[in-house]
């Protein structure tokens, strides 16, 4: 493991706390969201306590400075993922506003009645949702790929859906339940061919993968800064130039305009034309400052190390009687974990582990139709990032034995 | 772990004594919680002073919410209807004996919530019945 | 003046600040964005360190404690309002994508084409472009309350306005150029009585006055955390429970549903209902604690003091050789002053002012249609807050003096 | 102060020695910059040479602004048109001598903005022209 961790937890003032008195926490729910090195939560502070002003329209000192930082964070994340231009970077409040801006600015100026969305049938609701809300509304279609049942996206169905001329697929790089990583750039290319504009839910795969938008050459691709070590409040909207400054605007008001009259406006240009009002500032400078974290870490490093922690889960886990996994091999997945215990609900499962510390997460995970496919309504999730460890799983698996002789 | 999951919990959940479905029946209702899929049902017949003659619960879901339910159905056995429909979530907390933060709160007033939308005649389940 | 503004200053770290060496800030901009006391800072920062998790969803430990802060802050803010419940406060990103949720959910399930909207020729371009974006989608109408030469709504004008029986008057509390507050009371009243539901947008009032919805009896209202002692990132909706329960979801993702299916969803309650994905959790803390500061300093203390400040500015102002104030006198307004200055360009009055450290805004505000009301294209604004002091007005003064020598 | 109003500007603002219109012209274009109100039109007469035989501007705005377009005038006449394409911000930076802010940076950059969307002969000034 070239991860130095024990320096990388104590960058995270959160691993100082207790649960409750001698119990230290155990926090194995970054995939609902991550914590925050001091150096995030310092830039804010700092934003605040020096700097802090509106920013774009302004001449005095703060505002410039306020400016300079928020745009200066733009850079830094449109670098973090190769856009070819930080004015491709907008930013949205979470994954699910940027899958929304798609749908009620892109999608319905594009797409009309019978138009095909292929989506998948691992998508979180963020990616599911937007879309139930289009077909209501325009008659729009959805077809799904379908997951096969050791959790991977069913490929050649999803070939003989692009017969059907989709006009976007949307779906996620990294399942938030299985862990699976998706093959985006292929899944892309093929898209590509059938003539379909592609969406990619990035909320997994940004915080834990090296992602290259250019690379992927995908048409837009999603993402928030509170899974990535960043603050909550602040996500993005990466997209083609082309793509974007075609579309009409979505939100109205305030700096998304260039020109205001009594009865009319004109749109601003790119990235401002979707940031409508004052936006979440602080939000980007610590948004900034995660991403200059990630990429002083590395994030092929951190890649590595999730994924031999999570071989390592994998293989504790699937020990216990009783367990039963989800998802795919370590080969092919990301640091996630989630399972069933014998008939104990995971709910249950969830809240004993907490009284020993551990913090996992219980339920659907948004992801219901999923779990309706695997036939059970709610999954067990540990999940993984740079700072946990294997001392941690450990702890996981002796807390799962606890549950097992408590309801045995 | 003890104060979470007391004996009196993982006892009514293992073996509970109230688990079922009444036919006939003079009221049912059931719902889920969409957070985490557990399911109630109950059933109540009851008698000439509009009192509780007998009831069940049936459905799946986390010990919290099975347990709940069972010790509900228990305690309202031989009360009159208007004296159920004054029940809040003191009474199962009580009956529980264990604090609950406000995810696994709904997993315990699930029951509640299904048993007072039935007494009551309601055509849905809103959480304002148990708040 | 019953405000102890020495020891309110001591709670804005920023205060400690120099623009450059030797120049303390004078912040006159607080219209733009307020500065944050300690109590808020440290509001987020200790959620970051101590308590972060996402919420609602999980059941250990962090989500807990997360999810009670995040719902105990909608609880201080709804009674803040004079809300009947926290259930009718929604969570935004600011003012403008408040007034958008409007837009989008009830507007476009409410108004038809050849429908009237009432606006006012003071709005902020935030309650102006939504509705632009909407006649344009629709064929809605709008006509425009407008405003006197001493910077106040003509009434009588809106009267003859209502006698069209329009659908909704969407109109500003407070104007953020003139500083004119408009009788809010009456102006709804009116409405209701000519059968049209009212939006007001607060984003100047709510934190300035004690704003009560009830006593309003207003149907919709919108306002920003970040102007009044709180972050970035975060507003609310405001809205009545029927309304709100009535319309149909705005965004689409987790959270907001109740149920998903492979092909359709069930929303959810409120006010999730219209809180899709991860909200801004840390931001809801901060803004909590602002209401919780500004509470603690009482909302009748600051209205005063502002009162009796901007008094005091006004006749200083006015006393300077070719500085043409905006707006009525400060009996009827909030402590905003705008004006121009002679032939000076209000862009180089403020950067001029920021070399000796004081910050105001320069530009049209975004209120464009206000501005080309009063044939000119830009003005400098002061604006004032409750740790401002007549000390800095007497600075102002001094360096508008200074503007006019190097311009001479 | 004086290092922000440098003398050159306040007397390029005051007594601007390119402010007008010429007429015929071989160039021409405006643009507003709309966060200020900023206006700038730019007249060019070309020689036989694709050179800057004369110019103009004309408008209304800030000292920076205008002092912008007139030193920027004064710096292409005689110039060929193929050089004034290459001008960037650095040249109007020099000029003024002064550092400026993002906001400030579109007041100073209008004038050149306008002149190589008006010698490129553009549809419309983007900011892309100046960076
Ligand atoms: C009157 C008024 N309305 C709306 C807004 C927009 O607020 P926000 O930018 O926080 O959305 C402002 C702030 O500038 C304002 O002053
Ligand atoms: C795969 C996936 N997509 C979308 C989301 C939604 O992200 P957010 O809640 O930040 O909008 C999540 C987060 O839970 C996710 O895991």
């Amino acid at each position: 493991m070239s991860l130095d961790v024990g320096s990388i937890r104590k960058q995270f003032p959160i691993f100082q706390r207790e649960t409750s008195p001698g119990v230290p926490l155990i926090y194995l729910d970054s995939t609902a969201t991550s914590q925050k090195p001091i150096a995030v939560i310092e830039a804010m502070n700092e934003y605040y306590r020096r700097s802090n002003a509106n920013i774009h329209r302004g001449v005095h000192t703060l505002a410039e400075e306020a400016t300079a930082m928020y745009e200066g964070a733009r850079e830094k994340i449109a670098k973090f993922i190769n856009a070819p231009s930080a004015k491709q970077v907008i930013y949205t409040r979470n994954t699910t506003e940027s899958i929304n801006l798609v749908a009620y600015s892109w999608a319905r100026a594009n797409l009309k009645a019978g138009d095909l969305v292929i989506l998948t049938e691992m998508e979180h609701h963020s990616n599911l949702v937007p879309w139930h809300m289009l077909q209501a509304e325009r008659g729009i279609e959805l077809e799904f790929i379908p997951v096969t049942e050791d959790g991977l996206l069913d490929l050649s169905a999803y070939k003989t859906l692009l017969n059907r001329t989709p006009k976007l697929v949307s779906f996620t790089h990294m399942s938030n339940v299985l862990g699976t990583i998706n093959p985006a750039g292929e899944i892309i290319r093929l898209a590509h061919e059938a003539g379909a504009m592609t969406l990619v839910d990035a909320a997994q795969s940004v915080p834990h993968l090296k992602v290259d938008v250019q690379a992927l050459d995908v048409d837009f691709l999603a993402f928030s800064a509170h899974k990535m070590c960043g603050p909550t409040g602040i996500g993005v909207l990466y997209g083609k130039k082309d793509l974007l400054e075609a579309m009409p605007p979505f939100l109205g008001g305030g700096d998304m305009i260039k020109e205001v009259k009594l009865r009319s406006f004109r749109a601003n240009s790119l990235p401002h034309k979707f940031e409508a009002g004052t936006p979440a500032i602080a939000e980007a400078v610590g948004f900034g400052a995660a991403v200059d974290y990630l990429s002083s870490v590395g994030m092929d490093a951190i890649s590595a190390y999730e994924h031999e922690l999570t071989e390592y889960a994998l293989e504790r886990l699937i020990e216990i009687p009783g367990v039963r996994l989800f998802g795919p091999d370590a080969e092919k997945k990301g640091g996630v974990a989630s399972f069933v215990l014998d008939s104990v609900h995971p709910h249950d499962v969830a809240q004993i582990l907490d009284k020993g510390g551990i913090a996992i997460r219980a339920g659907h995970h948004c992801a219901q139709p999923l779990h309706e496919k695997f036939g059970i309504p709610a999954t067990s999730r540990a999940s993984f990032y740079l700072y946990n460890t294997k001392e941690e799983v450990d702890l996981l698996v002796n807390g799962i034995y606890k549950v097992k002789e408590l309801f045995g | 772990m003890d104060d979470l999951y007391r004996e009196v919990i993982i006892e009514h959940y293992k073996n509970p004594g109230y688990r079922g479905h009444l036919d006939p029946h003079d009221i049912q209702f059931e719902d889920n919680n969409p957070l985490c899929g557990d399911h109630i049902e109950i059933t109540i017949q009851t008698d000439e002073n509009e009192k509780v003659a007998d009831a069940r619960f049936d459905g799946h879901g986390c010990a919290i919410s099975q347990a709940s339910a069972d010790l509900l159905i228990e305690s309202i056995i031989g009360k009159p209807l208007d004296e159920v429909k004054q029940l809040n979530k003191d009474h199962i907390l009580e009956m529980l004996g264990i604090e609950l933060g406000p995810v696994r709160l709904k997993c315990a007033l699930l029951s509640l919530k299904v048993l007072k939308a039935g007494v009551y005649g309601l055509g849905e389940a809103s959480d304002d019945l148990v708040e």
